[in-house]
């Protein structure tokens, strides 16, 4: 019996620790550090239906404990990832978390279709919530029956479960996780970056090219926390939690609030063998805590 | 190999007007090869400041297994560097990046290299290893002022060694590009410093082979967050990462 | 003539430094440690019109570059605070800023045309956006037109200008902004803080007593110089600045994005002379950034 | 007065387990007084770990200007703090809060003093003074178990010492009130410790006089923020703030 074994829509997780989207690229870098057999999955950077170049840099900024980002969803789009870069990632042992972002519906939906059909793709992570991205991202995100719409029409073409990744710079955030609940998602992945600014104090000028960014970090886990904790007392299906995880403890109160598996994202550029510190890690601490199989600690607060 | 190694400090010491040189030594030096690679520092084991900061590898000796870097104490991460002392450690990523190739240089050949501020650091490395094979390197280092100017010596030591400043207190005053004018013809430069000087030495290097080296804000390091991408001249959508495809690039690879 | 001064409606201020609402009680205790004439304002403690203990202990966590806190408003009443408080400050020259909170429309009113008649208060904060109180707060924040008619009925009594203090937990800010212009608002402070937990990995209790608390100090800094940049794009009322400003640099920064004052709430705990320090670094950071008069700073960044 | 100083660091080592004895010096020992107070110390200068730590002081030298903490590291700020060495600085801020009153101690009085692991320290400063005022210092010492016990022989120098661990590696196995209940009758008692101590210390001595010393998060440790506020006693509304009308109360004051 393997104790931090998770099961989830999709996906048989070795270990609850994943790079989230978007920090791991699609895992060729990280692959030199570590056997990414390793993790319990790999959620790897969004795709797009077409090649984007992304912002004009700076594209990072760094901040008391966070850092902001405003990449612009860089990447290569659907038929390299498909043909080039998830094959790659097949010598792996690990499920891939195909993170698909779009402007439209449309390319949402082809984007979903076809990537679901990658045969190490184990499910698709939504993402309506990116910040960094003019038209689009930013309504999917904030408004519950747009984000329920697009993730019907996304469930309709997916082989696979869908995940949808909710953003935090919303008033209400279990209203959306009701509405794409509503509308089929097997899941919810959470938080997204919170929308920030950096300036330059001896030119007044925004630090990042793109004006705004997108803030991560240890300074954002206590937004994080409450929003699993919010989500995960308003529905019913499973919720990834990230949002500034960098120690074993971060996992072991993002599980505590309800997360049923955690992701790890700046964290990778701090400590770059954060993820395999992490899984070697948590037996010697659920033995601390007196926890069996980790399993037990998701919702452990609200059972209290 | 890339190594995540808790380096040991052998010695620190101010040697220009916040300018640290900074020798360390552990396993990862082995790995090192060419000059004009980089390694990523973190400065503190809390989260303020949280990432990491890359700093050239000016010159290392793997007979020690010490390699030296030289940096400018300016903002949060690197004044925090400063205050490590001989016999503490430091947390070092490395070595990343491509580094300047060495093959270009053929013996006997007359190479520029231009310097700016806190881009002279690894062209001393890089000086060295080409005097070994044979060549001829002439230094053109460009800084501020006297106060902040460093290696002069060490420079020299190697070959013709000219310093401008922009205030005048030491060498010629002015810019690296009103002393290159007058040296005459090279088979070979490069170069690594601001934006604007590489910019100016590439456009007056223009028709000789040359290596410019970049710098840009990153996240990872190591080419998996595409923080620090640059434009390519090739095409509108091309790019290269300055982390793992660079710093180093030949001239006309990155749009200047 | 003073570099340093800046003119908003009602206030007339000798530099625009002022400690945050809740971090500086009555003044009673820094007054120990420094003069506070020297202060541009001070946001005094919320006022209610009972007193209030407050919520449970423990109040406050610490959290990476922040720290979380349910005080839960615990102030001695309108009564106390017109009658022996205020009266107190009024030994210093310096303008208070009277920060009123509550749960119903009636308890602001009677609040602030009370506390609006003290002599040295020259201005009303109305604070619509406390996230540590149960009923009331949150919604008069959260919903632009409540907020608009909370800002009319206030502005009808008040015998002082009124500046509303903004939530930073909603999807749009500027709809809110520009809600309380239109109701009359003369002026506009942000942010408050941001709704946030912390987990206690031994029991997976929450650590604040209250569960969620209100995340403050440098880590939130880059959410509240967006906001603030948003915000002073899109209304014509002025905006004092806040949200983890700590070093002269942090003052900078929040006018640049458009603030024309700028509090200081956390950093008074980390440096208790933080406020007398800010003060005296701005003349020497104006001259390096060749900057006449401070008032030049505010929006800088628009206009680039 | 209450001073912000960055106070030298005199010496730091480590007495058991964890447990780090602190001296430092600086003008802020002027101004201390009596026992029982703490200082508020920033332990980096950098946002991670942002707040302060509140620190009893055990003990003061008025003619060395010295003072002395003893402190367990835990957490962040405290395994910061005890990485500091001698001729550093320390960023500290006090001293704050009230103190034991001395004055209800009268000559020849027999005085219980009762501490708790990490609430030992301040007992030490208060049972020098005590002694020194002409009164009798009877210590019961509470510690989970031998190895993080400490300054068994500085209260012994005091006065009658009794040391009980959890354990019954060390003294007698138990709680302090397994001991207190073997010693007599007190004319006075002080206690500081967990909660469970000091509920459990004033029950059993109900009718005599005697003083706690309590813990509180703190945000600012003066007064201003309310965050250190505890219920009192006396009403539903009524309370009182750790750090500026405490952390000494009497028993009773607050409700337990
Ligand atoms: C490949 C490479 C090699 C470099 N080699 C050297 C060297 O040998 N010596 C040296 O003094 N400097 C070098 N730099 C620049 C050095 O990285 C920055 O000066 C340093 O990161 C600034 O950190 P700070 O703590 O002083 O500043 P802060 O202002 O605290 O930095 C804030 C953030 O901005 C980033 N940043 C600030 N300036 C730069 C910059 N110029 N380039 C990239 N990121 C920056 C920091 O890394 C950090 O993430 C190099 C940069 C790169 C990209
Ligand atoms: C008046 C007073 C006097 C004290 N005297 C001593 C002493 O002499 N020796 C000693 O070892 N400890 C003492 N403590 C407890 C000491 O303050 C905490 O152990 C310390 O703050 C923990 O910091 P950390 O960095 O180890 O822990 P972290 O877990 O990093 O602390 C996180 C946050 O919680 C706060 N915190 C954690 N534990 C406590 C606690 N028990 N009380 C108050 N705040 C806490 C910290 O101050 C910080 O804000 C005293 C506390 C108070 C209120
Ligand atoms: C450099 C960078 C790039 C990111 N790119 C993406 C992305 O492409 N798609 C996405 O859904 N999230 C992206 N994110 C957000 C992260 O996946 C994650 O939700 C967020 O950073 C919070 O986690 P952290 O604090 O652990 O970084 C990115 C984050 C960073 C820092
Ligand atoms: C302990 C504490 C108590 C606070 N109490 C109040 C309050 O009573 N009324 C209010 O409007 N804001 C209150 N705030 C919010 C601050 O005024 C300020 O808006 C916020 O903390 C962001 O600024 P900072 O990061 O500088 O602290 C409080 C903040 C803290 C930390
Ligand atoms: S710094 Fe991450 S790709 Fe270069
Ligand atoms: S810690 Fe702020 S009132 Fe006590």
């Amino acid at each position: 019996m393997n104790r931090l074994q998770v099961e989830l829509p999709g996906l048989n997780l070795k270990n609850p620790i994943m790079p989230a989207s978007g920090c791991f690229g699609f895992g060729k870098e990280y692959a030199q550090l570590y056997d990414l057999s390793k993790l319990g999955a790999i959620m790897v950077k969004a795709t797009t239906l077409e090649p984007r170049y992304g912002n004009p840099t700076p594209r990072v900024a760094e901040t008391p404990s966070g850092m902001l980002n405003a990449i612009g969803l860089q990447n290569p789009g659907l038929e390299k990832v498909v043909s080039e870069e998830l094959p790659w990632l097949e010598q792996f042992d690990v499920p891939i978390i195909a993170n698909v972002a779009g402007s439209e519906t449309e390319d949402y939906v082809a984007v979903c279709e076809r990537i679901s059909k990658s045969p190490n793709v184990h499910a698709i992570e939504l993402n309506i919530s990116c910040p960094n991205v003019k038209c689009g991202g930013i309504t999917f995100g904030t408004d519950p029956a747009i984000a329920k719409e697009l993730t019907q029409a996304v469930k309709a073409v997916s082989s696979v479960p869908v995940y949808v990744k909710l953003s935090p710079n919303v008033t209400d955030v279990t209203a959306i996780a009701r509405a794409v609940e509503e509308g089929g998602a097997d899941g919810l992945t959470l938080i997204n970056t919170l929308v920030g600014m950096r300036f330059d104090p001896r030119t007044g000028r925004p630090v990042i090219a793109n004006g705004t960014g997108g803030l991560s970090g240890p300074a954002v886990k206590p937004v994080a926390l409450r929003m699993v904790y919010e989500v995960t007392s308003s529905v019913s299906i499973p919720v990834i939690g990230m949002g500034g995880v960098a120690e074993v403890d971060d996992v072991i109160d993002f599980m505590s609030a309800g997360a049923s598996a955690v992701a790890v994202g700046t964290a990778n550029f701090v400590d770059h063998f954060v993820c395999p510190k992490l899984i070697d890690a948590l037996p010697g601490r659920l033995d601390e805590l007196g926890i069996g199989n980790i399993t037990e600690l998701t919702g452990r607060s609200h059972r209290l | 190999m890339i190594r995540n190694e808790r380096m040991e400090v052998v010695a620190q010491q101010e040697i220009a007007q916040n300018i640290f040189e900074l020798v360390l030594k552990g396993k990862l030096v082995e790995d090192i090869g060419t000059p004009g690679r980089f390694v990523h520092i973190r400065t503190t084991d809390g989260f303020d400041p949280l990432l990491r900061r890359p700093i050239s590898i000016s010159s290392s000796d793997s007979g020690e297994g010490t390699m030296t870097l030289i940096y400018r104490a300016e903002g949060k991460g690197t004044s925090l560097l400063a205050q490590k002392t001989a016999g503490e450690e430091a947390d070092v990523l490395g070595p990343l990046g491509n580094g300047f190739p060495l093959a270009p240089a053929k013996s006997g050949d007359r190479v520029l290299i231009v310097g700016g501020g806190i881009g002279v650091p690894p062209l001393y490395g890089l000086s060295k290893k080409l005097k070994a094979a044979g060549a001829e390197p002439v230094h053109v280092l460009g800084f501020q002022s006297a106060d902040v100017a460093f290696y002069e010596e060490e420079f020299s030591g190697l070959g013709e060694t000219h310093i401008t400043t922009v205030d005048g207190s030491a060498g010629t005053r002015g810019f690296v590009t009103d002393v290159i004018r007058q040296l005459g013809d090279f088979d070979l430069y490069y170069s690594c410093g601001p934006i604007p000087m590489l910019t100016a030495v590439s456009d007056m290097m223009e028709g000789t082979e040359g290596y410019l080296s970049f710098e840009e804000r990153m996240g990872c390091g190591i080419g998996a967050c595409f923080a620090c991408v640059c434009h390519t001249d090739a095409n509108e959508k091309g790019y290269v990462k300055v982390c793992s495809d660079g710093p180093v690039f030949r001239a006309g690879v990155v749009k200047l």
